[in-house]
C-alpha cells in the first residue's frame, strides 16, 4: 500500500508519529514480560531453594528439567520390566512389511498341529488366531521367548522364532478371514454384558472392554482381538490374570480388570466374544 | 437477487444449517451426561458427537458466516461489486466439500478424535483433508478481502477505510497469520501420520503448533461480533459511535495481541519453561485490552442514544434505549455474557491459577459464555439486520425475533452459570457418562440437570432462529433501504497511515512471534520430543 | 465491472442519519460519563472477582509449582 | 467544516478513551501484579518440566517401571509420588499422600496424551507422551479425593480415574522400604 503523507488540513484531528509510538509500546510489553518471566521471577524463586540463578533461569526456559522453585528429585532405580515389547518404529515396519507366504509355510511346519492352517484351533485350551490382530500375537510370541510369559509348549516353540519369522506368522494369521461375519443379534447376550462391554462399569473403575479390544478404537496397540476367540480359552486367561500367574500385560492392566469380574461376567463375556461380536 | 446477495445467503444457509445441526448433537450430549440419561448411549456415539458438535459450530458455522459476513461488508462498506466473484463461488463449493468429507469421516467413526485432534490420536485421513479444505477455502476469501480493500484505496487516495471493511481485513490478515500453526501441524505431522507414511508422531511440537491457532482462531470468530458492535449496533439504537479511532485501535490490538498468546492452553502442559509461559500469560492479560476498550467505547455510544431519546441521569439512557430493536437487545445480552465469559477467562489465564480450572467445565463455561454466548447472539443480531437486505423482505414482526434472542441468552446462562461452579469442583470435560455412584461425582447430579434444561432452551432457542429466518423469506412486507452502517460522532475524514492499513502491526506481529514462539517451538527442532507411537482410528 | 441493478444491500456510503447535530452537541456534554461509571463498576467488579476468587478459593487450596 | 464547537473536538473524545484506557492499565496491572507477587512470594507456578523419557520404553525404564510406582517417602523425608497414565487406567489406581507436606507427583504415558486433576486441589497437569510431568504441591485437605483423567485419550476417557487417599500425618506410615499404599477401607 502507498504511504500516503496525511496532509496537514485539520489541525483538530490526532495525527501522532503512531510508528514511533506502537512500536515502543509493544516492545516494551513483551520486553517487560520475557525480564519478569525468564528472569526475574526464576532467579527469586530459586534463591530460597538454594537453586543457582544460571540453573533457575535454564529451568525457566525449560532447557534443563525441573520447576525453578524446587530442587530436582533423581532416583536410580534397577529396571525389572514386565514386557521386553517395544513398539518402536521400524518393530512396526516389520509388521507392516511381513512376507505372508513366508509365514504360511511356518504355519504349515509348526503351527498348524494346535492352532489349524487357518486359525482354527483344534482344542478349547489352543486359542483361534483366524483374524487376530498382528501386533498381538507378535508380542505374545515376543513374551514367549523372553520368558515374560511362560507356557510349557510355547516357550520352546517360540524361542527357536527369529524376528522376521514371528512378523511373517503374525501377518498370516491376522490375514485368515474371521468365519461368523453377522454376530447373532445383541438381543440374546444380556444387557449386563452388552454395558460391561460398551460402557465398562465406572464404579468399579472397569474401563469398557470395547475401548481397547475393539479394533480401530484408537486403543493400546497390542491389545488382541477377541471376536470369535474360544470361550474356554477366554474365561482361562481372565482367570490367570486375576490370581497373577499371567503377568506380560504391561502395567498389569488386566491384572487389575480380571479379580474384580465375577465368575459368571467373565463367563457372560466369554460367550458374549464367542458369538463373534466385535 | 443478485449474484452478491445470492454468494451472502448461501454462507449463511450453510453457517446456520450446520448450527441448528449441532444445536441438537449438544443437547443430546447434555443428556447422555446427566443422570437422567447415565446408561444412555456408549462412549462411541458420544465422542463421534462431540466431533461433530466442534466441528459443525467451530470450522463450519463460523467460517462460512464470517465469509459471507466479509463479502456483505465488502460489497456495502465499499460501495462498489465484490472483485473475484468466480472465486468466491469456487471457494464456497471447495469449503462444502471439505465440510461434506469431514462430517461423513466423523459419521464413519474413524474421526472420533474431536475437532482440536489429539496427536497421538489419529483419524481417517478425509478428516484432515476435509477441515484443510474449509480453511483453503477461508484463505481465498482473505485474498479478496485484501484485494477488494486495495482496490477500494486506489480509487479513493487519502481516504480512511471505512471501519467495518477495515476490521474485517484485520480479521482475514490475524486469520492468515493464524492458520499457519494448525496448516503446520496438518500437513507436516498429522497427515503424514494418518496416511501411514510415519508410525510416530513429535506431540509436543504438534500440541505447540496447534495453540498457535488455537487463541486467534477464535477473535477470527469474535471479530464480526465486534464489527456490529461498532459499526452497526450505534445506527440501529439511534446514535452515533463514541469514537472511529477507538474503533479502529481496538482491531488492529486484536491483530497484535491474539497471535502470540496462544500458550495460555498449555499452561498445564510439561514441555514448556515457566518462562516461557509466564511471557504468554503476560501477553494475554493485554489481549483483554481491545475488549475493556470496547465496552466502553460502545456503552458510550449507546449512551449517545440513549440520551438523544430522551434518557436523563447517569442510568436514564439505558431505560430509554430501543430495546424492541433487536440488534440493541442483542447488544445488552452479549455484553452480560461478555462478562460473565471474560471473568471466567481472567481466571484461566492466571498463570498458576489455571490449574484450579484447567480442563474443567469452568473452561466449557467460559468459551460457551463468549463465543456460544456473546458472539453468536451476535451472529443472530447480524442476521436479522442485513437479512431484509439481502432478500429485499422484512420481517413480519420483530416479536419472534426478541423472543429467540431472549431464549439464547437465558438458556445459555442457566447451562454455563452451574457449570463454574461444577468446575471448581473439579468436574472434568468430555465425559461420556459419569458414575454417579462415586459421592464427589453424585453432588454434581442435580447441577448438571439444571445445565441439561439450559441445553434445552438453547435448542428451542436455535429452532425458532431458523424458522425466523424462514418466515421472513415467506413474507410479503417489502424491505425499505435503510442505510447500515453507523457514522461516528467525529466522522473520520484523515487518519494516519498507520489506521489506514497494516504493513506496521504485520512487522511488529512478526516480531512478537519471534519473541513468543521463537523459542517454544525451536526447542523442538534443535532436539525433537521422544517419538510417540500414532495410534489410528481406522 | 459494470454493478448490477441497485438493491437493498447498496446503502450509500455515508448516509446522513437522524440524529441531528444540536441535540448531539447537548447530549455529548454529559455522555462519557454514564458509560464511565457502567464499564468501571464492572470492571472494578471484574478485578475484585479476580483477587477474591484467587486468595479464597485457589490459595487455600494449597501450593502448585 | 467550520470550527466543531468544543463537545465534539475529536480530542476531547480521545481524552477520555485515553483515561479509560488509564483504568485498563489498571486493570491489566492489578491481574498480573497478583501473579507475579505468589509467584515471588509462595513460588506459584504452573507445572512444567522439560525432562524427556522415551515413551515406548517406559515399562523397561527405572523409575517407571511396574513396582517402582506408587508413594515412597526418601530418607531426607521428601515425599514421591510416581504414576503412569495409560490407555484407560492409571496405574496405581489408589495413591496415598501425606496432608500438610510437600509432596512431588511424578507422571508419564507410554501411549497417548493424557491428563489429570485432583479434585479440590490445585494438583492438574497434561501427561504427555515423551516427557515426565511433575507437580509439586501441598495436600491441604484430608480425605478420599478423585484424580480423574481430564484430557480425551480414547474411548475408554470417561472411566479412567484414580482415588488419592490424602491422610493426615500419623496415619501416613511409610514401610520399611519407604513405600506407603492406600489403606484398604
Amino acid at each position: 500500500m502507498t504511504d500516503q503523507r496525511p496532509q496537514q488540513s485539520d489541525p483538530h484531528v490526532l495525527d501522532q508519529p503512531w510508528r514511533l509510538w506502537s512500536t515502543i509500546a509493544v516492545m516494551g510489553i513483551v520486553l517487560v514480560g520475557i525480564l519478569l518471566g525468564v528472569i526475574v521471577i526464576p532467579v527469586v524463586q530459586g534463591r530460597s531453594a538454594g537453586i543457582d540463578a544460571f540453573t533457575a533461569i535454564c529451568r525457566a526456559l525449560g532447557i534443563l528439567p525441573g520447576s525453578p522453585a524446587v530442587p530436582q528429585f533423581s532416583d536410580r532405580t534397577p529396571p525389572t520390566p514386565v514386557s521386553q515389547v517395544v513398539w518402536t518404529p521400524d518393530v512396526l515396519q516389520i509388521l507392516a512389511r511381513a512376507d505372508v507366504a513366508k509365514g504360511k509355510a511356518k504355519v504349515l511346519e509348526v503351527c498348524i498341529a494346535c492352532h489349524g492352517e487357518n486359525g482354527v484351533s483344534i482344542a478349547p485350551e489352543y486359542p483361534h488366531l483366524a483374524g487376530q490382530s498382528g501386533a498381538a500375537i507378535y508380542k505374545q510370541l515376543h513374551d514367549y521367548r523372553t520368558g515374560s510369559r511362560v507356557n510349557p509348549q510355547m516357550t520352546d516353540i517360540a524361542k527357536a522364532l527369529d524376528e522376521a519369522v514371528i512378523a511373517d506368522v503374525a501377518a498370516y494369521y491376522a490375514g485368515q478371514p474371521q468365519r461368523n461375519l453377522n454376530p447373532v443379534t445383541l438381543a440374546e447376550s444380556p444387557p449386563a454384558i452388552v454395558q460391561l462391554v460398551e460402557l465398562g462399569d465406572p464404579h468399579r473403575n472397569i474401563p469398557p472392554c470395547a475401548a481397547c479390544h475393539r479394533a480401530g478404537a484408537g486403543g493400546p496397540i497390542e491389545a488382541p482381538v477377541l471376536a470369535e476367540q474360544r470361550d474356554e480359552y477366554l474365561v482361562q486367561q481372565l482367570k490367570l490374570y486375576a490370581s497373577g500367574q499371567r503377568r506380560n500385560d504391561v502395567y498389569g492392566r488386566m491384572r487389575l480388570i480380571a479379580p474384580r469380574l465375577t465368575e459368571d461376567e467373565i463367563k457372560g463375556l466369554a460367550a458374549y466374544y464367542r458369538a463373534g461380536f466385535r | 437477487m443478485r449474484n452478491a446477495e445470492r454468494l451472502c445467503l448461501a454462507h449463511f444457509w450453510v453457517a446456520f444449517g450446520a448450527f441448528l445441526f449441532a444445536c441438537v448433537l449438544g443437547a443430546w450430549q447434555m443428556w447422555v451426561r446427566s443422570p437422567l440419561g447415565a446408561k444412555i448411549g456408549t462412549p462411541g456415539e458420544y465422542f463421534m458427537s462431540v466431533t461433530a458438535h466442534g466441528v459443525s459450530m467451530a470450522y463450519v458455522l463460523t467460517t462460512f458466516f464470517i465469509m459471507g459476513f466479509g463479502y456483505f461488508v465488502a460489497v456495502t462498506a465499499l460501495n462498489r461489486p465484490l472483485p473475484g466473484q468466480i472465486w468466491a463461488w469456487g471457494a464456497f463449493w471447495m469449503g462444502i466439500l471439505g465440510v461434506v468429507l469431514a462430517l461423513i469421516s466423523i459419521g464413519s467413526g474413524q474421526a472420533s478424535v474431536l475437532f482440536t485432534f489429539y496427536p497421538p490420536l489419529t483419524a481417517s485421513v478425509w478428516f484432515y483433508i476435509g477441515l484443510v479444505l474449509v480453511v483453503a477455502a477461508s484463505w481465498v476469501w482473505c485474498v479478496l478481502m485484501l484485494v477488494a480493500m486495495h482496490a477500494w484505496k486506489v480509487d479513493n487516495p487519502g481516504q480512511p477505510v471505512p471501519l467495518a471493511m477495515f476490521a474485517t481485513v484485520a480479521n482475514a490478515v490475524m486469520w492468515l497469520w493464524t492458520t499457519v500453526g494448525v496448516a503446520a501441524e496438518l500437513l507436516f505431522q498429522v497427515i503424514p501420520a494418518s496416511l501411514g507414511l510415519v508410525q510416530t508422531i513429535d506431540v509436543g511440537m504438534s500440541r505447540t503448533l496447534f495453540s498457535w491457532t488455537l487463541h486467534a482462531i477464535v477473535y477470527f470468530w469474535l471479530i464480526p461480533a465486534y464489527i456490529a458492535f461498532y459499526t452497526i449496533a450505534p445506527r440501529a439504537a439511534g446514535g452515533r459511535l463514541y469514537s472511529d479511532t477507538m474503533g479502529r485501535l481496538t482491531f488492529i490490538l486484536f491483530l497484535i495481541y491474539s497471535l502470540p498468546v496462544g500458550m495460555h492452553h498449555l499452561l498445564m502442559d510439561p514441555e514448556h519453561g515457566n518462562g516461557t509461559k509466564f511471557i504468554q500469560v503476560l501477553l494475554t492479560a493485554f489481549v483483554a485490552a481491545p475488549t475493556l476498550l470496547t465496552i466502553f467505547t460502545i456503552t458510550a455510544s449507546m449512551e449517545i442514544a440513549g440520551r438523544l431519546r430522551g434518557g436523563r441521569g447517569v442510568f436514564g439512557w439505558i431505560a430509554a434505549l430501543p430495546w424492541e430493536r433487536p440488534m440493541v437487545l442483542a447488544i445488552g445480552l452479549a455484553f452480560v455474557m461478555l462478562g460473565f465469559g471474560g471473568f471466567g477467562g481472567i481466571v484461566n489465564m492466571a498463570y498458576g491459577m489455571n490449574a484450579m480450572v484447567h480442563n474443567t467445565s469452568w473452561v466449557t463455561a467460559h468459551f460457551h459464555l463468549i463465543f456460544g454466548g456473546s458472539v453468536v447472539i451476535m451472529y443472530f443480531a447480524i442476521a436479522y439486520e442485513i437479512w431484509p437486505r439481502l432478500t429485499g423482505r422484512d420481517h413480519p414482526s420483530l416479536a419472534p425475533l426478541r423472543i429467540q434472542l431472549w431464549l439464547w441468552f437465558i438458556g445459555m446462562m442457566v447451562m454455563t452459570l452451574p457449570w463454574h461452579w461444577l468446575g471448581l469442583q473439579g468436574q472434568w470435560r468430555r465425559v461420556a457418562n459419569f458414575n454417579y455412584a462415586d459421592p464427589i461425582i453424585a453432588a454434581w447430579g442435580p447441577w448438571v440437570v439444571v445445565s441439561l434444561v439450559g441445553g434445552l432452551i438453547l435448542l428451542v432457542s436455535a429452532i425458532l432462529f431458523v424458522r425466523n429466518l424462514v418466515a421472513l423469506h415467506r413474507s410479503s412486507v417489502q424491505a425499505i433501504a435503510k442505510p447500515l452502517y453507523a457514522l461516528a460522532v467525529h466522522p473520520p475524514r484523515r487518519v494516519p497511515a498507520a489506521l489506514n492499513g497494516f504493513g506496521l502491526w504485520n512487522v511488529l506481529v512478526l516480531v512478537l512471534m519471534i519473541l513468543a514462539y521463537g523459542f517454544p517451538i525451536a526447542q523442538f527442532v534443535i532436539e525433537p520430543s521422544p517419538a510417540a507411537i500414532v495410534h489410528r482410528l481406522r | 465491472m459494470q454493478s448490477d441493478q441497485s438493491s437493498a444491500a447498496d446503502s450509500k456510503l455515508e448516509v446522513a442519519d437522524e440524529v441531528d447535530e444540536a441535540a448531539l452537541v447537548s447530549v455529548m456534554r454529559t455522555v462519557p460519563l454514564g458509560a464511565a461509571v457502567l464499564a468501571g463498576t464492572t470492571v472494578a467488579l471484574l478485578v475484585l472477582g479476580y483477587l477474591l476468587i484467587y486468595t479464597l478459593v485457589f490459595i487455600p487450596r494449597g501450593t502448585v509449582g | 467544516m467550520s470550527d466543531a464547537p468544543h463537545e465534539l473536538h475529536e480530542s476531547r473524545i480521545l481524552r477520555t478513551e485515553l483515561l479509560w484506557a488509564f483504568g485498563v492499565g489498571i486493570f491489566v496491572a492489578a491481574s498480573l501484579s497478583m501473579i507475579v507477587f505468589t509467584a515471588i512470594t509462595i513460588k506459584i507456578n504452573p507445572p512444567s518440566n522439560v525432562e524427556r523419557i522415551d515413551p515406548k520404553t517406559l515399562h523397561l525404564s527405572g523409575e517407571f517401571a511396574e513396582q517402582n510406582l506408587g508413594t515412597t517417602v526418601f530418607g531426607d523425608g521428601t515425599v514421591i509420588v510416581r504414576a503412569i497414565a495409560t490407555q484407560f487406567m492409571f496405574v496405581p489406581q489408589c495413591i496415598a499422600v501425606p496432608a500438610n507436606r510437600r509432596v512431588t507427583l511424578r507422571f508419564a504415558s507410554p501411549d497417548v496424551l493424557h491428563g489429570l486433576l485432583i479434585t479440590g486441589t490445585n494438583v492438574n497437569t497434561m501427561v504427555v507422551p515423551g516427557f515426565v510431568a511433575q507437580v509439586h504441591t501441598e495436600f491441604t485437605r484430608t480425605g478420599d479425593l478423585l484424580m480423574p483423567c481430564h484430557e480425551f485419550c480414547g474411548q475408554g476417557h470417561s472411566e479412567m480415574w484414580a482415588t488419592v487417599q490424602v491422610l493426615p500425618a500419623d496415619q501416613f506410615k511409610p514401610g520399611p522400604d519407604g513405600r506407603v499404599s492406600c489403606a484398604q477401607r
